[in-house]
């Protein structure tokens, strides 16, 4: 061959994960156990519940970030959920969330309290391909006494040492700001616990606000804070996240979380307010952005919104 | 004369006063007198302190208030933002100086239950609490601070009906019998009263905000107050206090709606 | 006509040609082989294949390589930038499909020792090797590929001195029944030979590259071959590999080097 | 008071962690057990070991990076290491480390082979509050059956899990990019597992080519590796990894190191060619830099290095 000829061209083209948002949900069969990812109500999946909740999905196990908010409760009003684990569930300063409250007095819904350590503990044990992780600060408490994820105590220390076992999700969804094809995501707010809810899980379906460039990635790899290779499906989902935020994009939409709390006072008034209209009516995210007034009002959350 | 304090200003200058300089404090969901404490304190006598919010995000500095603690608006204009491994060797490792926990029930020994009500009736509870997502940071970090925007005989109770978040347990030295060697709760502040804890860990109040009338305090109070009144009066804050909290903190006066 | 490969970019186009799109591979010290064969089947057959380099560094694209598989250098233009958690995790979950080895010795069932030589004459060692960082990566990933620049009896020795490195053990069954579940070695490259390992887990000569006689093979391991030659020819390098490996991955001619 | 009067300016100043070299390292006496960051010749607290050695510390503990390098063996062959924790000490592409080689071969340092897992595991069980932390990962290694640190190794799932037992060394040294005088610290290169010595150590001194504004920190939160709460003392230390590379500022200087290697052939030698000429002689960071060539000559290394 000839040194000074031009150089070949790459021989294969590398594998795009953008993925439709009804088919990346369809890696979520009935009777999956789910990971939920974002804190309160900040960075939920809320697209990728809202079209589970569309295509029927039920019988779900489960987990989420150790504060948890809309997304949980959704799941859990539209009688998908079979039984949680979790940490807590509210909507911070805006009040109680109504459908999980309700759950856990009516038992509809096996909620298996956990808290932070517990819940990360058990992740982190799949992370280190561990039977169980000790955990030994949860001294003095009825969770040590009272939960099931607070495990065979005496391995590691001492009867007082939990040791939650190994938790391994199917599938677990999040929201982020931006990602490329490849599966690289960043965060402009906190990530929180999203990476380790991906990493413990055995798919992972992350939806954005933005699809970018690879080479947008390439020139702030630090704040790559998923790497592509643990990503299954990347799904461009603007305003996915709403009612709840997603830093940098859009503020929470407060009018809309306190309305879903309202119409939660009953579970007949929230079917009928809420989970109809907004989430089983509109049957694509654009149609949910309409139903909710539109991304130009959305937008304007940033600033209205306090 | 400006407008007198509201009641979550006065109880985030109080709490504001116990911080100190060099700690490392961690807050909670529905945090917003913590929060604003830790910047207050930052800002008169301990600028120092470390904030980190319950998302892990340290030392915001959003030039306001932000009312959930997880705001990623507290993000741009921060010094770090935590991962869920800080998190978790957080929530073990006892690094953390202060902690802060309202709660839905709080008894006499500074114990907090978020969980749950009525389970001594039967396996569902008649009220489903929204839980604590940090429970461990209680047993973990060097003191705790409780606050209630509520103050009645339904919050402040003889026990907690499920202990989510460890106080003093039974009082005396069950505490330190049950292997936990942080302080624990020393201090409550409520829009009454701030209540500290005497040597058998008993909640007794420390003094009696402005306005309020001893006899209120027993009313509202649904425990056993170990010493008898009348009890010593809240200093009331100082200008000073208000005037920085209302223009460097609280620009936009959150904790005034 | 072009240059004839040297040594290095002869065994960096073999081990390319043995990794699989899709894959998650992981290298360690002293890796220039093995990342350049990594970013070349990224531009051949695997596209799709993750390179995580010792630092963390995810996919890096730098346009050159830098000898150094730790180089500050690779970080600008990656994908991501792994933390120390992350490396303690991937020591443990079993999630890289491929990790690369040398070793000071490599014994006929793959075992790897980068620790210590002569320890069977007393407590000291008659040579203390560097150690290895990532002995586990040994045990959890999905296969191991070895190769060594240098091949003599003092390197492919009968059984290592010090085992650093999990290759088959004893060979036979004896990996699995050590508990150990993922494949462990399956190729071994040498400026000679490339290796592969029968069933019964000892290492063969597959191919022995060209200008390279059998007897050399026989004379230059330290253990027995446990098939008989003549055996097969390495297939050469194609102009297509060597030109993609020289025009894209090794613009400065490191391998060359 | 009036509500419209000038806001009152912050009371007391923050306390700066901006602190001199030879105070820092006043931090170090003799005997303590000392965690020495970077990965191999990167981010190597070089610095402030030519400034421990010249102290005339001695009687070490140390642990290091599970790949370490220039730092190690320096402290080794100074003769002021009496105990080290180590998975890898080589000088990676350039070869073998003199010193650490020679001391492992004569048995004048006690060096308990690690690796990467047990060297974390090790840190870990000290974030966590453990006594120890189970690492399942060494089977049929000769590390698990002769490695001190694999430990006692039943207490959680059988006898081929190791369980390191919680390290935690006094001080860590570590040197990085950039840091403001809080010690907010941020990295160009790779963190490595800094952040994980860091938080493991009970003081934390971090060297750094350049100091920035607190506000020039906050203008990249998500690029801050060790927040400041973590760090004692924080050292302006330009070219302070030489002749190691600091990224985005030099490359490691491949002449000098190749110098150091080739003095190491012999411990005479290296006395009288390294030890003597660039450490024990210049008395400060200037006058080794100037040893070396000076500034301009570092400031080439990044184009000349290959």
């Amino acid at each position: 061959m000839d040194a000074s000829s031009p150089p070949p061209a790459a021989r294969t083209v590398r594998t795009s994960k953008a993925t439709a948002l009804s088919e990346a949900v369809a890696l979520v069969p009935s009777g999956s156990f789910v990971a939920l990812g974002g804190l309160w109500f900040h960075n939920n999946p809320s697209a990728a519940v809202h079209e589970l909740i569309r295509q029927g999905v039920e019988g779900l196990t489960i987990v989420a970030a150790p504060p948890s908010s809309y997304a949980v409760d959704l799941l859990i009003g539209a009688g998908a959920v079979r039984t949680a684990y979790l940490a807590h569930v509210s909507f911070d300063h805006l009040g109680m969330a109504p459908n999980f409250r309700r759950a856990g007095e009516s038992g509809e819904v096996e909620i298996i309290d956990g808290d932070e350590a517990l819940l990360l503990g058990g992740l982190m044990a799949t992370l280190e391909a561990l039977p169980k992780h000790p955990v030994h600060s949860l001294k003095g408490t009825d969770l040590l006494r009272r939960s099931p994820l607070a495990g065979s105590s005496d391995a590691f220390g001492g009867a007082d040492v939990a040791a939650p076992a190994a938790m391994a999700p199917d599938v677990c969804l999040l929201h982020a700001q931006e990602a490329d094809i490849y599966g690289n995501v960043r965060y402009e707010g906190t990530p929180f616990c999203d990476p380790l809810l991906a990493k413990a899980s055995h798919k992972v379906i992350v939806c954005v606000d933005r699809l970018v460039d690879n080479d947008e990635i390439r020139r702030e790899p630090h704040l790559t804070v998923i790497p592509g290779y643990l990503v299954d499906a990347v799904v461009e989902t603007p305003y996915g996240a709403h009612p709840c935020a997603s830093q940098g994009h859009y503020a929470h939409d407060e009018e809309r979380l306190t309305a879903y709390m309202a119409a939660g006072r009953t579970a007949a008034g929230w079917r009928s307010d809420y989970l109809e209209p907004y989430v089983l009516r509109p049957r694509t995210p654009q149609e949910y952005l309409a139903a909710v007034g539109g991304a130009e009002r959305i937008e304007r959350l940033a600033s209205v919104v306090s | 004369m400006t407008d007198a304090p509201t009641s979550d200003e006065l109880m985030t200058i109080l709490i504001a006063r116990e911080l100190r300089n060099g700690e490392l404090a961690v807050t909670g969901a529905s945090s917003l007198v913590p929060v604003a404490a830790c910047l207050l304190a930052q800002q008169l006598h301990a600028p120092d302190l470390t904030l980190i919010l319950p998302s892990g995000v340290v030392n915001p500095r959003p030039g306001r208030l932000y009312r959930s603690a997880a705001d990623g608006r507290w993000v741009p204009g921060a010094e770090a933002v935590g991962s869920g491994y800080d998190l978790f060797e957080m929530s073990e490792n006892g690094r953390l100086d202060v902690m802060f926990y309202g709660g839905v029930q709080i008894d006499r020994h500074g114990n907090v239950n978020l969980t749950a009500t009525g389970l001594d009736q039967g396996p569902l509870p008649a009220f489903r609490g929204p839980g604590l997502a940090n429970t461990s940071f209680a047993v973990v970090s060097g003191r705790i601070i409780l606050f209630s925007a509520g103050h009645t005989p339904r919050t402040f109770v003889e026990r907690v009906d499920y202990l989510t978040a460890a106080g003093h347990l039974d009082g005396g030295s069950s505490r330190a019998d049950a292997g936990i060697t942080t302080q624990g709760p020393v201090l409550c502040v409520t829009p009454l009263v701030t209540f500290d804890f005497d040597e058998a860990h008993r909640m007794r109040v420390r003094s009696v905000h402005h306005g309020v009338s001893d006899d209120e305090v027993v009313a509202r109070t649904g425990f056993h107050l170990p010493t008898e009144p009348p009890w010593p009066r809240t200093p009331p804050p100082t200008t000073d206090e208000l005037a920085t909290l209302r223009h460097i903190v609280d620009g936009t006066g959150e904790l005034r709606a």
